[in-house]
């Protein structure tokens, strides 16, 4: 099976474990994702005002490459691109004269991106349509008792015309933890905000929403969380370092990319990782579940 | 608000009341302020009117006062508050919709050079571009 | 050719005023057919009247004309006049000269020339009307009430009393429906057995009244005053006719399962009755959970009884029976609380619906109607309830207020302490809609005397924290978030119409809202009937309502029945579209266009027939068939024509 | 200016009454207009419209309840599709279709039922004459 | 005694007609031999001036097909309806204008126009179209005049009976002749042909569904139609409901709807009309209250050519008979 890929700027950068680790875990349930030759940045933020088309060109032309390279699914895997791009579809299969006038700025282009052409997808729906049992049958390493939170961010799932489960009790990951052999931890914040690009400069808000999501996930007995959004990961692990610069006596939980577990579990080559990057090193836990 | 403030036609039918409108395309008059929208805020701690307020003052036409505001710049944007709504409105596009108000004024929120450079580089680029959301590009 | 006699009334000056009576005079009289023209000052009245009747027989008229008011107005007058000397109602036409025309022309010349064209083409018509007889059908004096909740008790005893026959049929084993589970009844405080019971006893006693209980509506045909109905009795295995009801079966029963009438708190047997004061309080064996159906073995239950009322091969039955009205009274289910993603999905044990709470206040109930939360039995000290969960809510759930979460959340939360004098109720709400006699007073005394918290605002999230239920919430008069950490959580979810009741309208052929609602044929005037003649709607299948408003509604639906059975005949409109044989080829075009299934295709004699009591008299079938066999009487092809043509005459 | 003849039919539960609803109001209009009741719009065949046309009729009106609102459930959709046929088969037999126009009328709207008058008689005047030709 | 004299004469045809009594094949030697034929024009040399010799009502009968579309054609039915004691028309063009009669959708300046100068194997550059008079080395030439509207025959003169029928079945040509021979005629004017409409005696009624719904129109071309199965109900239009009887189903029996060459029952005044409301009243019956009136224009319009579709037939014994031009 083959997917496009279309990666975004922080995953060749800060999220490089992330890309790294999803791609060799994709590989090893029999995906090849490949990535597009052209790729732009999918602007970010999927531009909530009904005037301002110049934001979805962007987007736009990237399904169009997307549609030219003949794959029917365009995978991405960090969940702001993958926001963006579907809202992007979704917004233009909602008003034809909209996206004439955006067709209108692309000129250039050979190609006309309709919007059901191509299937934006994230990587946790492409697990699950690989199958769960698929995955269940890949893992190598079977550990005991590793309490996984998962945290899902609001990306997946919000808005609902966009959202990959439901945007108040989804289950999808815990479903793929659950396949990989390690336990859920329940906790009730885990689709709740980070306080997103709000660390540039009002980090306080990220500060308390880390705490609350953290704290809660380690009342519930986590030793791990896993996420999917390189921004996420930035204000929960990161942010963690700083908040126990200000108060040594807050507890820390490693942090790591879903397709980072998958991949030990999977028994992947170890040199993928790189565990510096990490701020919460997890290498203390994983070492003690027998996974590293 | 501990002023005393006139409801008018003409404050309903102002040229700021229909450009939120024409901004964000969202008929703030659904809102029946159940607050759903606050309760589910995980940012409203941080604002200064919280969004069910917000909305109501979109009804009365008092937009000047929420051009003033912090409450759209302390939101994420994490869209949790349209997908609580019982009636369909869209609070995350109002609160863009005022944020496009000011900036269309020539309003910058943040000044980007002020931001550390040390953490410039850390920080991953979605969430950089994201904020740069709050200045005119 | 017919003796037509045209009447022209002035109507005072309304009509003289602009229409020039005598050139309308004139120019009638020339018109071929009519034999007489007259006109008068006020054509209504008795002198009017009479001057109609003497020259009816004075001139042996055989269809008349009257150019008058709109027939809105004085068409049965005047119809009625000729009945008096003998000459078929439906022989007389009403040409309106006053509301379309006279009234809205001001010029006179204008005006004379549109009312002289209408009279015209009003004579047309009169020339080709039929004599009518109205249609006479003969009344099944039995009514069918479908379910056995109060409403449907309170519709069948009312009917009874009235002297019909009723039959009630209700799906579960008991009846009593909804209202045999609640505890106490607001404003009042009284308890719901306690009145309602003796009204149970009442239906299984009374003599009019042929209780059919697990049983269900299979097929219906018929019409108003006729309708051919089959009932399918499911198995019980259980002889009712042998058992005693002495119980003995169910103390012995091994297998339990999760009580439907204590929402899921408390266990059953698989040999059961819904609730001890169950009427007929006879058990029934639930197949999908009894162990000898399962596996073959037990029959305990079969062992014990000494009557041998025990029957395991026992069938479902038909029982067919023919009645006259249908009353449609199956009720409402309550919303799943596994349908409220952010409040639990129904994962947490002591978030719980409305009607679970109920059992819990219930005497009857399984902890005897002292406040327990399901987790572990304990007091809870502090209860959340959320009124609005998924009614008021378009985006998400239903658009429609579900109309008694107001009030019974407010008794809720009064009974709540008076159990637990030290535990605080909150209550968060929207609106408060205590419409109703005491209802407002019941909410203040709350406020006032039981300290129940009103919270204005939503809740957006509960969750479990340890062994408490997190409730995360705002007050919009506080301007502010709230966090409630409390020990449970009452959510009262909106009610929607019981399950099935979809595909029973099918059956019924009546309509139903979008949200699943029965309609009504008239919202303000109509509000007990359906758009099909003979049934008729009670209680919340028709919309949520409380106890005094589904018994009111009950009570009326029960009127309207015995009102339909004072009449030995119903006598039915003529105006209808018949098949001519002679030229009916059964192509079936009107059998499609029929709303009310009045023409059926008879294959082997190859036409349509028609069944003229089901027929309105709408006319779409005549202008659908393409062969000019389907011609609605007295609004005939020719007729129509005929009266185009003398509009367009000069 | 010529004066038009328009037939029109109109159904008896609600463009009727707002017919009624116009006089007993006293509002006025023009009367080139002159209608039959019929108990629904769906009684009137494509047949009699024709007919109406080649009677002399420079225009044909229709009304009815509004869509949901016919008294007998769905008669007025029938009007509806049958009207559209029609009109479709009118330019093909050379008459304008704007000679034929269907409008739902509710007993309550007798304002409306006297612009809808005055509207199409206006039209119809600007349609000009139909001159029809059988030879 | 002698033998009852026949007519039979054509006017704006296809000759079908004809063929038809023909295809009696040896029926035809029973009526041979029971008239004497005095006028036949595809068969037999009889003149014009033959007719006219003739005493008013000699002939017996005049079997006349066709639509009346020239003077010609228009002074010779006269002629026959003054030699004869009665007039058939026979055949759908004399009955009710047939396929000729599609010609009523344009006038006689546009077919003159396109036949003479328009079609692409016409070299006519000086746009002559036919005169009725013309000179030529002296001498005027005279043709008959093209009217600008098909006719049926009883709108031209007075007809007795009507044969229905593109062409007349053979069976129901006999039992014409025979009851003329006969004389046990019905009320005059009458049509020959039972009074019920195609579905009474269509082979396949029993596949009918208890309700008709059209939600799809199909034309016969794009569907591989059940031959057993009732057209309306596979959505393809059939015109049989409207279409008189008698024709023998022989379109339904090959797997053809019916397009109405039989004309409308009896009482029906317009053909086209008619059966435009029977299709209409069963299209998209299912969630017509939820249809919004793009979505019925949608439906309507996917009957490409309403006119010609349900006046195929008729058109110029409709009420409007033509196409009013400007």
């Amino acid at each position: 099976m083959q997917v496009s890929y279309y990666p975004g700027c922080t995953l060749k950068t800060n999220a490089k474990n992330f890309e790294t680790s999803a791609l060799a875990v994709l590989d090893r349930l029999g995906v090849t994702a490949q990535e597009l030759e052209d790729w732009y940045c999918c602007g970010v933020c999927f531009s909530q005002a009904s005037d301002n088309l110049m934001q979805q060109i962007a987007p736009i032309r990237t399904l169009v490459k997307a549609k030219e390279s003949g794959n029917p699914q365009l995978l991405t895997l960090c969940t702001m691109c993958y926001n963006t791009l579907k809202r992007s579809v979704e917004f233009i299969k909602a008003d034809e004269e909209k996206l004439e006038t955006i067709h209108k700025f692309m000129d250039r282009e050979a190609t006309r991106f309709y919007g059901d052409e191509v299937d934006v997808i994230d990587v946790l729906s492409l697990i699950k349509q690989i199958g769960l049992d698929k995955l269940k049958e890949a893992v190598v390493k079977k550990v005991k008792n590793l309490k996984i939170a998962s945290y899902y961010g609001c990306m997946l799932l919000r808005p609902k015309e966009i959202a990959i489960d439901s945007p108040d009790d989804p289950s999808i990951m815990e479903d793929i933890i659950l396949a990989s052999g390690c336990e859920n931890v329940y906790f009730p914040f885990r689709t709740e905000c980070c306080g997103s690009y709000q660390i540039v400069n009002e980090p306080d808000i990220v500060k308390t929403r880390a705490k609350k999501i953290i704290g809660s996930a380690l009342k519930n007995g986590a030793d791990l969380m896993v996420i999917l959004c390189p921004l996420c990961y930035y204000n929960l692990d990161e942010v963690q370092a700083e908040i126990r610069k200000e108060d040594p006596r807050f507890q820390t939980l490693p942090v790591l990319y879903i397709t980072q577990l998958l991949a030990l579990l999977l028994g992947l080559d170890l040199d993928i990782h790189d565990f510096s990057l990490h701020s919460v090193d997890p290498r203390p836990v994983l070492k003690r579940k027998g996974l590293l | 608000m501990t002023k005393k403030k006139a409801i008018s036609s003409r404050k309903l039918t102002s040229e700021d009341a229909d450009q939120l409108h024409d901004i964000s395309g969202v008929n703030v008059y659904a809102c029946y302020q159940c607050g759903n929208c606050s309760a589910s805020c995980p940012a409203v701690e941080f604002m200064d009117i919280p969004p069910h307020l917000v909305i109501r003052l979109a009804q009365l036409g008092f937009i000047d006062e929420l051009i003033e505001a912090e409450t759209p710049w302390i939101c994420a944007a994490c869209i949790t508050c349209t997908v609580k709504c019982p009636r369909g409105v869209d609070i995350a596009k109002v609160m863009e919709g005022l944020r496009q108000i000011v900036l269309r004024r020539d309003f910058e929120h943040i000044n980007i050079r002020e931001i550390d450079k040390k953490l410039r580089e850390k920080l991953p680029q979605i969430a950089l571009i994201g904020n740069f959301r709050k200045t005119i590009l | 050719m017919k003796r037509i006699g045209v009447f022209v009334c002035h109507c005072g000056i309304n009509i003289a005023a602009t229409v020039d009576i005598e050139s309308v005079v004139k120019d009638l009289e020339d018109y071929p057919g009519v034999v007489l023209v007259q006109d008068y000052k006020y054509m209504c009245s008795d002198p009017g009247q009479n001057i109609i009747k003497e020259k009816i027989k004075s001139e042996r008229l055989d269809g008349i004309v009257v150019a008058a008011c709109s027939p809105t107005l004085h068409e049965n007058t005047f119809r009625l006049t000729c009945k008096t000397v003998g000459m078929n109602p439906y022989s007389c036409e009403i040409a309106n000269i006053r509301e379309q025309c006279s009234w809205v022309h001001k010029n006179k010349d204008e005006a004379t020339l549109k009312a002289k064209l209408i009279i015209r083409s009003i004579v047309e018509k009169a020339l080709l009307d039929e004599e009518l007889e109205p249609v006479q059908v003969p009344v099944i004096r039995k009514a069918l009430v479908l379910g056995g909740g109060i409403a449907g008790i309170q519709a069948a005893l009312s009917i009874a009393n009235s002297g019909y026959e009723v039959i009630l049929v209700e799906k579960q084993s008991s009846i009593g429906g909804r209202m045999a589970q609640l505890s106490e009844t607001f404003p009042t405080l009284d308890c719901s057995q306690c009145i309602l019971t003796p009204k149970m006893v009442d239906v299984a006693q009374h003599e009019k009244i042929r209780l059919m209980t697990y049983s269900e509506l299979e097929d219906i045909s018929g019409f108003v005053g006729n309708f051919k109905v089959k009932i399918r009795q499911k198995a019980k295995y259980v002889d009712w006719d042998k058992c005693t009801g002495c119980g003995l079966c169910i103390e012995k029963c091994p297998k339990k399962a999760p009580s439907e009438f204590d929402q899921g708190l408390e266990k059953r047997k698989a040999v059961f009755t819904p609730f001890p004061q169950a009427v007929p309080n006879k058990p029934v064996i639930d197949h999908e959970n009894c162990t000898y159906f399962k596996t073959g073995k037990c029959q305990l239950c079969k062992i014990v009884c000494s009557f041998d009322a025990v029957d395991f091969d026992e069938t479902e039955t038909f029982v067919e029976e023919e009645v006259g009205a249908i009353v449609v009274a199956t009720g409402y289910d309550v919303y799943p609380v596994l349908n409220m993603d952010e409040y639990g999905s129904g994962k947490l044990p002591d978030v719980i619906d409305g009607l679970t709470f109920e059992r819990i206040l219930s005497s009857s109930g399984p902890t005897g109607g002292e406040v327990r939360r399901p987790s572990d039995g304990t007091v809870p000290k502090e209860i959340v309830f959320i009124k609005c969960v998924g009614s008021r809510d378009p985006e998400h759930h239903f658009p429609y207020c579900s109309k008694i979460c107001c009030m019974y959340t407010t008794k809720h939360a009064m009974l709540y302490k008076h159990r637990v004098h030290d535990g605080q109720p909150y209550i968060f709400y929207m609106d408060v809609r205590a419409g109703g006699k005491g209802y407002e007073e019941f909410y203040q005394r709350a406020q006032e005397e039981d300290n129940v918290i009103f919270l204005r605002g939503k809740v957006s999230k509960v969750y479990q924290d340890d062994d408490k239920v997190v409730v995360c919430g705002i007050d919009t008069i506080y301007g502010r978030n709230v966090e409630i950490r409390a020990d449970m959580v009452v959510l009262a979810m909106a009610i929607r119409p019981s399950k099935g009741v979809e595909e029973l309208t099918r059956l019924l052929k009546i309509a139903i809202d979008q949200n699943g609602f029965l309609t009504e044929a008239h919202p303000k005037l109509r509000p007990v009937e359906s758009l099909s003649a003979g049934i008729y709607l009670a209680g919340c299948a028709q919309a949520p309502k409380d106890i005094p408003d589904t018994v009111a509604q009950a009570s009326a639906t029960a009127s309207m029945v015995s009102n339909l059975f004072s009449q030995e005949y119903l006598l039915h409109d003529p105006l209808i579209t018949g098949v001519n044989e002679d030229l009916c080829s059964g192509c079936g075009v009107c059998v499609s266009v029929c709303p009310y299934d009045a023409r059926k295709l008879n294959k082997e004699e190859g036409i349509v027939e028609v069944n003229e009591v089901l027929c309105e008299g709408c006319g779409s079938c005549s202008a659908a068939c393409p062969s000019g066999a389907a011609q609605q009487k007295n609004f005939t092809d020719t007729q129509l024509s005929n009266m185009v043509k003398a509009i367009l005459s000069e | 200016m010529f004066d038009p003849k328009i037939v029109a039919f109109f159904c008896k539960w609600c463009t009727s009454a707002g017919a009624d609803l116009a006089g007993t109001s006293r509002m006025t209009y023009k009367p080139n207009i002159v209608g039959i009741r019929v108990m629904c719009s769906s009684r009137v065949d494509p047949e009699h419209i024709l007919n109406a046309f080649k009677n002399g009729a420079e225009g044909v009106l229709i009304g009815g309840c509004h869509p949901g609102d016919c008294h007998y459930q769905s008669g007025n959709y029938k009007t509806l599709k049958r009207i559209t046929l029609l009109k479709k088969m009118l330019n093909d037999l050379g008459i304008d279709k704007n000679r034929l126009r269907l409008e739902w009328i509710s007993a309550a709207e007798g304002k409306r039922f006297t612009q809808v008058m005055d509207e199409f008689t206006d039209e119809i005047k600007k349609l000009g004459k139909l001159k029809i030709n059988q030879l | 005694m002698a033998k009852p004299k026949v007519a039979f004469y054509w006017c704006a045809s296809c000759g079908g007609c004809e063929e038809a009594v023909v295809d009696l094949a040896e029926d035809i030697l029973t009526v041979t031999d029971a008239v004497d034929i005095v006028l036949w024009p595809v068969a037999l040399d009889f003149k014009k001036k033959d007719v006219e010799a003739m005493q008013d009502n000699e002939i017996a009968v005049s079997f006349i097909n066709g639509a009346i579309r020239t003077s010609e054609q228009e002074e010779m039915v006269n002629l026959l309806r003054k030699k004869s004691g009665l007039i058939v028309a026979f055949g759908s063009c004399a009955h009710i204008g047939g396929i000729p009669g599609l010609a009523n959708f344009s006038n006689r300046e546009e077919i003159f126009d396109y036949v003479y100068t328009k079609t692409p194997s016409t070299m006519n550059p000086a746009k002559t179209t036919p005169q009725t008079n013309t000179v030529v080395d002296g001498y005027e030439l005279e043709i008959p005049e093209f009217y600008n509207t098909v006719k049926t025959l009883d709108q031209t003169i007075d007809v007795d009976y009507y044969l229905p029928g593109c062409a007349p079945p053979p069976d129901l040509i006999m039992n014409a002749v025979m009851a003329i021979l006969k004389g046990e005629l019905p009320e005059k004017g009458a049509v020959l042909a039972p009074d019920k409409s195609l579905c009474d005696t269509c082979p396949r009624n029993d596949s009918k569904p208890e309700k008709l719904m059209m939600n799809e129109i199909k034309r016969p071309h794009t569907v591989e139609m059940d031959p057993e199965k009732c057209f309306l109900a596979e959505g393809v239009i059939c015109l049989g409901p409207a279409t008189r009887s008698g024709c023998g189903e022989r379109c339904i029996n090959a797997n053809m709807p019916c397009r109405g060459c039989f004309g409308p029952v009896k009482g029906v005044s317009d053909f086209g009309a008619k059966s435009l409301s029977a299709i209409a009243s069963i299209m998209g019956i299912e969630g017509e209250e939820k249809m919004t009136d793009e979505d019925i224009q949608k439906l309507v319009d996917q009957i490409a050519d309403p006119a010609g579709l349900f006046y195929m037939y008729s058109l110029p014994s409709s009420l409007l008979r033509r196409k009013v031009m400007k």
